[in-house]
């Protein structure tokens, strides 16, 4: 049952290293304790990773179920959350390999691999479960280890996990509700009965029944107006971290709203009874989508620090995933499906690369770097490499996707959500190039003289990752064939791939033309470069200065507020005062509120365990007394 | 978030983390200038700024120095009118202008009346030069190329007209204590004539393309405003702080030459901000050809040159003198004191462009933006190697 | 076409190209020397720079990414082009459609703006945050008068576009069937151009030629080549969209001329923007009426 | 001059022939001479139909026009700009102050002669000469770039030693500068191209 070790790896990884740290204490020798886990950690998650590949042939056949006070937790694998599984199992092998030189020995984040095991063994359990109650309980444990690995480090970062929870709470009662009003309803958890069921009800039970399952979806895929709590709890989390949930995690959210959507109760079912003139279900979702990702992306251009930057670009690229689906098109849905993985390849590479900065210098705050490629360089190819498929531009993989979501919007009758995705691109590319400017280019602050490239530990990942990035560019079809599996598994028409884009019979796409001729282009310049006369390579001073004289006493780099010309448009909507109001009020709100959050929990793990183990326990009592 | 890391120090000294605990840089420089296309001439500004917006501005000058005031002290008086001119490039004539007229105070030589018209044409046709030049200047800071073609080609022509008359285009030395060099060549005059009449005629174009067009004016409208309160204070002079409202002019408020027999206007803006200073200096162009208009009717015959004696061994009383004219950048004085030698003993210069140039420069660019500093300093109007001497 | 023909095409054709943009920047140059009462210099002054550029004997740079941007920037221009079709040459059109040529298109600006960022001068930084700014500025409206005519003929690639309107001759061009779409690009086209009232890149008196502060010798040589390939590639955009293509290379270049005269004379007569005036401008004016546009063309089909 | 003709040698006189038609200038304005240059550079003279344009910054330039007198601290500048120009360039003095301090022959602040401080390429006389004279000199300048004659930039590589003594003769010390002009010679191969 290669099925039932995705689970018991994960949990036994996270079994395995808390009795490791509660033999080698953190405490007493920082770096005993750190190799040991490491260990542990290395083993467990490329064992994950083989046995989620080798998964694929269960795909509909791996059943288990788990009996659990009288109920029965039932886990299954399917077409889709294959696709995530071999996803998570992949992301979180790279971000173990690179945490492994990548976080210091210094005990600060004793608990880093722990929760790293026990948040894995979360997602998977959402994924692979086969019923809503198991769905629903997978999704708690989820939330909660998420919660804890944010809790990890400085005050600032319990604070934003504490913010965290809040939404997460939330979303889980409304989860909760849903699910006990499909059960009144239906009678039963299983997907496929709860399918069968609704394809008979009216109008107002279906839009109830599916706010109720998307709305906690939304806010966990971090949609327009509930994703105040990612850019705080991501960014203020450990690099590593950050990145895994930047990476995967935010997309099971994206990974419940296909399955509710399309496996769950059926779109169609739901465009059927909200169909009219003007408006469609779907549309309300693509409008959502779309506000997702113009708002965070121009929040993200007026960021100072690389992480909170991404982490909105993290937002914004759900908007795209969440477009894409809600299209309902062939090529929509490909489009999105496809986004998830390139986006967990990209954002993944770059918050490395920003880690392997911060490894160096202490800092992600934009205005106190710059000129870095000097120093880092393989960290800065890592960055170029993602902020390319982040903007998606050509080769990389991140064109691709856009690519599939613009047809699909242009052909399919939306023009204006069509302009919001682009515009959506066009702000990444401004803040992705201030992200690279600041960090990378500019002058050199004398400070960092002494800087090095981080070790082939950190360095391997970014190329292996960097390589993903432009292969997946290049030859999209790999990914796209499974894709057009889950397509299929779904009941919908499959994406026409070829290996190197899309058939003709969907709008030609052939990425590998593309690459052979920028290729071509590039050499052809190069011989035209070479013609000309020798050049030599100068020194960060000897540059224009209108005739004065430079020296590292001159600051003599632009990198605070980048974009003055933007903050000078934007500037009465960023300093209106009802807006400014509104927001201290929602800040004060949330501060409050993950105040008292932290004053529950106040204790040490097993206080919270404590509580996790209560509210599964309660929830569970309720349900068996229901039945 | 990562300011509170603490700094962890290596066996070899460096720290692990050097960006922790350091300063963020917010505030970077910038120079305009010496070298720069964004400049008057060979003068700099070093400019402080956060974002794109200006948070301090000093001037950088003395690139231009040549010591003037003390080469005019071991100079004959004759061999300073060489000199003189050299001063203020653009609009050399008011130096001339200023020097014959402080010796010719401490002397108390008449001016034949001929040559007092003639120096007011002078004067005023070096103005309209002079504003040609800076209405080019100004729009190429703006990205108008168009501008500085068609307006420092129909400058050429007054050149010719200068040259016609005393042989050189730029410095003209032709102003001297007691009269001008020669009298106007045959047929001057309707020449005079016909390039006013050219300029004028040109005037509609440079409204159409520079001072009515709509991105000029929606760009210069409101920067770089010269506080009315403060024009005085700050000792602005001249269409500056005729922009400013006030209608102060050296030729109205202490006439010299002929200026109180001839009839014309002072043109006055409220706005006090780039756009305005440009439209006062376009309006006086105007009120300038009206006065040659006039000067030229009203010529009288007679000398142009009340002979002096030999140059070389002429010695002017002892006494001092302060004398002062309206140029095109503003109020221009000399003081000028001799001790009886030929040699002057001391001539000082105030030039409107070190107030405008430098003090008042510095404090308007604050706040501006970057786009806009060459557009203020432009609009200012400052001559640099004024500024140097 | 045959395999030989496609490969004499692939080598002549962006030779073609610049030999056309040279002809255009002459032409540039000459006219407004015209309108500035100026004799100008020779038709073909653009070759005679980068010929002298390109054979400076000392050359600097402030590092490899410095080097490389020069080559991305070049050959992303040159990528760009195969894909954009022309009378005679639309071979690799069938791989990519405009939404491709869009984003091919981000490649150049992106190499430059690295390339300078390296230089570490703030001009040079300043530059290319004006360059991205305004990129934000012209892409959306002209991105969305494409995204009107694509749904108005269901299609993206740029060749279906061209056959429909040559198909239905003079009326069934872009600009006559809907002309808010096609004003609208025009605007753009002015921007993207980096043309006065939208030359806020370069803006001498500002920050000294921004981009182009460190660069010299070669690297400007390689820039200028690239800008005489960029100039008739993006004109060639807009003749395709909206001015019904070119079924021969002497109407190709007519319309090309008469479409950078019209260009070029705003240019003339217009001061620059600020930054955010221009964005604004095109945010404000060019925007809605694509949007207006756009909303014509759905009401059409619905 | 029986000098063979190589192939190398003919390529070097067709590129001569082409870079003659266009020099750039460095946009600086070193003294009162600039005033002569807007006309010369606008409509009523044109410089322009010559292929001579106005650039901004030092890489871009190929000809330092030294515009009059110059003052020892812009004199600094100068050197700094001239340095970080790209060779080939060609310095023009410009105006009897930079060949012998013309009217400022006395003045404490002004060097004298500026060919003992960068190489001149070419001098145009006169206070300050007419835009008739910057034109026909600039037209000399051209026809000797063509024939591959303009070479007095390659002094400063091979004769830098007097150009520095003499510059930190005049400022009192040692001179900051960004350049290795020696090593830039080897690396460039402009000592050999001469032999």
């Amino acid at each position: 049952m290669l099925t039932s070790m995705l689970l018991i790896l994960p949990l036994a990884g996270f079994l395995t290293s808390l009795a490791a740290a509660w033999i080698v204490p953190a405490s007493s020798k920082a770096r005993a304790s750190g190799a040991v886990q490491k260990i542990i950690a290395g083993i467990g998650f490329a064992a994950l990773f083989v046995f989620a590949f080798l998964a694929k042939s269960e795909i509909g056949t791996g059943y288990l179920g788990i009996p659990l006070f009288g109920l029965w937790l039932n886990f299954g694998l399917t077409q889709l959350s294959w696709y995530f599984v071999a996803m998570v199992a992949g992301i979180s092998l790279v971000t173990v390999l690179f945490s492994l030189q990548g976080l210091r020995d210094d005990g600060r984040y004793p608990f880093y691999y722990i929760w790293l095991f026990s948040k894995t063994f979360g997602m998977l359990g959402v994924l692979l479960s086969a019923d809503m109650l198991t769905f629903f309980i997978m999704w708690e444990v989820m939330s909660w280890c998420t919660y804890f690995l944010l809790q990890q480090g400085h005050e600032k970062a319990k604070r934003a996990g504490a913010g965290y929870l809040v939404y997460a709470v939330t979303a889980g009662m409304i989860l909760l509700a849903g699910l006990l009003y499909v059960y009144f309803n239906v009678g039963s958890f299983d997907f496929r009965t709860i399918q069968k069921a609704f394809s008979g009800f009216g109008a107002g039970r279906i839009i109830v029944a599916m706010l109720l399952v998307l709305v906690p979806m939304l806010i966990e895929a971090a949609a327009y107006p509930v994703h105040w709590w990612l850019p705080s709890a991501y960014a203020n989390a450990e690099t590593g971290i950050s990145a895994y949930l930047a990476a995967i995690s935010t997309r099971i959210g994206i990974y419940g709203m296909t399955m509710f959507l399309f496996a769950g109760f059926g779109l169609t079912a739901l465009n059927l009874v909200t169909a009219n003139k003007y408006v469609s279900a779907n549309e309300v979702l693509m409008i959502i989508g779309a506000f997702t990702m113009v708002v965070p992306t121009f929040t993200a251009l007026f960021q100072h620090d690389a992480k909170e930057l991404m982490t909105w670009h993290s937002i914004g690229q759900g908007g795209y995933m969440i477009v894409g689906i809600a299209s309902s098109t062939t090529l929509g849905i490909a489009g999105g499906l496809f986004h998830v993985f390139n986006h967990m390849t990209y954002v993944s590479l770059i918050l490395f690369s920003i880690a392997a900065v911060e490894y160096r210098t202490g800092t992600t705050n934009l205005n106190k770097l710059g000129g870095l490629i000097k120093k880092q360089p393989v960290a800065y190819l890592g960055l170029l490499f993602g902020i390319i498929g982040l903007a998606g531009i050509p080769p990389m993989n991140g064109f691709v996707s856009k690519w599939l979501i613009y047809r699909a919007l242009i052909l399919s009758g939306h023009p204006f959500i069509a302009l919001a995705a682009f515009i959506a691109t066009l702000g990444t590319i401004l803040s992705v190039y201030k992200l690279i400017h600041n960090m990378f280019l500019g002058q050199l602050p004398e400070r960092y003289n002494d800087i090095k490239e981080v070790g082939w530990g950190m360095r391997l990942p970014i190329i292996f990752m960097m390589a993903v990035v432009w292969l997946t560019g290049a030859f999209p079809g790999t990914v796209l064939a499974v894709v057009a599996d889950i397509q299929q598994s779904l009941g919908l028409e499959r994406v026409a791939y070829s290996v190197h884009g899309v058939a003709a019979e969907m709008g030609q796409l052939n990425m590998l033309v593309i690459n052979i001729v920028f290729i071509g282009g590039l050499f052809v310049s190069w011989l035209i470069y070479l013609a000309g006369g020798k050049r030599k390579h100068i020194g960060q001073y000897d540059n224009y200065a209108a005739g004065h004289f430079l020296d590292k006493s001159i600051p003599y780099n632009y990198n605070y507020n980048f974009y003055a010309g933007m903050e000078h448009i934007f500037e009465r909507l960023l300093h209106k005062p009802p807006v400014k109001r509104a927001e201290q009020a929602l800040a004060t709100f949330v501060s409050g509120t993950s105040e008292y959050v932290c004053r529950i929990f106040t204790g040490n793990i097993t206080t919270y365990s404590a509580y996790v183990v209560a509210a599964v326990v309660v929830i569970l009592l309720v349900l068996g007394g229901g039945r | 978030m990562s300011e509170k890391m603490n700094i962890v120090t290596v066996n070899d000294g460096r720290t692990l983390y050097p960006g922790a605990s350091a300063p963020e840089n917010r505030e970077y420089n910038m120079f305009i200038g010496p070298n720069h296309p964004g400049i008057e001439g060979n003068f700099a500004l070093k400019l402080t700024l956060e974002g794109d917006t200006i948070v301090q501005a000093r001037t950088d000058a003395g690139y231009l120095h040549r010591g003037f005031e003390k080469l005019m002290e071991q100079r004959l008086y004759m061999q300073n009118i060489a000199i003189v001119p050299r001063i203020c490039v653009p609009d050399p004539d008011p130096n001339e202008e200023n020097y014959a007229r402080a010796i010719e105070a401490i002397a108390h030589i008449e001016v034949p009346r001929r040559a007092q018209f003639i120096r007011v044409m002078m004067l005023e046709l070096s103005r309209i030069a002079s504003h040609l030049f800076a209405f080019g200047g100004f729009a190429g800071t703006l990205g108008l190329y168009t501008m500085p073609n068609w307006s420092i080609s129909d400058r050429d022509r007054i050149l010719e007209l200068f040259e016609a008359l005393t042989g050189a285009r730029i410095y003209h030395i032709y102003i001297i204590p007691g009269g001008v060099r020669r009298d106007l060549p045959e047929g001057f005059a309707q020449r005079v004539k016909d390039t006013l009449f050219y300029i004028e005629s040109k005037l509609p174009e440079y409204d159409n393309l520079l001072f009515e067009n709509s991105i000029i004016r929606k760009r210069s409208r409101g920067i770089g405003v010269i506080p009315p309160e403060k024009a005085m204070e700050w000792g602005v002079t001249g269409p500056n702080l005729r922009a400013a409202g006030f209608a102060h002019d050296v030729r109205i408020d202490d006439p010299y030459e002929v200026y109180n027999e001839l009839e014309f206007d002072i043109p006055i803006a409220h706005e006090s901000d780039a756009l305005a200073r440009m439209l006062v200096r376009r309006k006086e162009v105007e009120e300038s050809i009206r006065i040659i208009r006039q000067v030229l009717d009203k010529m009288p015959s007679g000398p142009v040159w009340n002979k002096q004696p030999n140059p070389l061994k002429w010695k002017v009383p002892a006494g001092d003198a302060y004398v002062r004219t309206e140029s095109s950048k503003g109020e221009y004085a000399y003081y000028m004191v001799s001790n009886g030698d030929v040699r002057p003993y001391r001539v000082h210069v105030r030039g409107a462009s070190v107030t405008h140039g430098v003090h008042v420069l510095e404090k308007l660019l604050i706040g501006t933006r970057i786009e806009d500093a060459s557009q203020v300093m432009f609009s200012l109007d400052a001559c640099p190697p004024e500024v140097d001497r | 076409m045959s395999v030989l023909s496609i490969v004499v095409w692939i080598i002549a054709y962006p030779l073609i190209i610049f030999c056309i943009g040279v002809l255009l920047g002459g032409y540039e140059r000459k006219f407004s020397a015209r309108v500035e009462r100026r004799i100008g210099p020779s038709w073909i002054q653009p070759f005679y720079d980068v010929i002298k550029l390109m054979s400076k004997k000392t050359n600097v740079s402030h590092g490899y990414m410095h080097d490389v941007a020069i080559l991305m920037l070049l050959g992303g221009t040159m990528l760009t082009l195969y894909f954009v079709p022309v009378p005679g040459f639309s071979y690799f059109s069938q791989f990519g459609d405009f939404l491709v040529i869009s984003y091919l298109l981000l490649i150049p600006s992106l190499g430059m703006a690295l390339g300078v960022g390296e230089t570490a001068n703030p001009n040079g930084s300043i530059g290319i945050s004006r360059a991205l700014q305004m990129l934000a500025g012209y892409e959306v409206p002209f991105i969305l008068t494409f995204i009107g005519v694509a749904m108005k003929e269901q299609t993206t690639s740029m060749l279906d576009i061209i056959r429909v309107q040559q198909a239905g001759g003079f009326w069934a061009w872009g600009l006559i069937a809907h002309p808010l779409l096609g004003v609208a690009a025009l605007i753009a086209l002015q921007g993207m151009l980096n043309e006065k009232p939208f030359e806020v890149i370069v803006a001498p008196h500002e920050i000294a030629t921004g981009p182009m502060t460190e660069m010299g010798g070669k690297y400007l040589g390689i820039m200028f080549i690239q800008h005489l390939i960029a100039v008739p590639l993006e004109l060639t955009l807009y003749i395709n969209l909206f001015l019904g293509g070119a079924s021969n290379w002497l109407e190709y270049l007519v319309k090309l001329f008469v479409l950078w005269t019209a260009l070029i004379s705003v240019n003339m007569v217009f001061g620059r923007f600020r930054v955010d005036s221009a964005v604004k401008f095109m945010w404000k004016i060019s925007l809605p009426l694509a949007a207006l546009g756009v909303i014509g063309i759905m009401l059409n089909i619905a | 001059m029986a000098k063979e003709l190589t192939q190398k040698a003919a390529w070097d006189r067709v590129l001569a022939k082409l870079k003659k038609n266009s020099l750039w200038m460095l946009h600086y304005c070193t003294g009162c001479g600039a005033i002569e240059l807007p006309p010369t550079m606008t409509a009523r003279y044109d410089m322009e139909r010559f292929g001579i344009m106005p650039m901004v910054t030092p890489r871009q330039a190929d000809i330092l026009l030294i515009t009059g007198y110059l003052s020892v601290k812009t004199l600094k500048r100068v050197i700094l700009v001239y340095e970080q120009m790209q060779a080939p360039k060609y310095v023009v003095g410009f105006g009897s102050c930079t060949i012998n301090g013309g009217m400022y022959w006395d003045s404490y602040s002004t060097i004298k002669s500026l060919d003992q401080y960068l190489p001149v390429e070419m001098y145009l006389a006169g206070c300050m000469p007419r835009p008739e004279a910057i034109i026909k000199g600039f037209s000399w300048l051209i026809d000797r770039v063509g024939k591959g004659e303009a070479n007095s930039w390659r002094d400063y590589y091979e004769n830098y030693e007097f150009y520095r003594k003499n510059q930190e003769e005049l400022f009192g010390g040692p001179i900051q500068s960004y350049q290795d002009i020696p090593a830039d010679a080897q690396k460039f191969g402009i000592l050999e191209a001469r032999q």
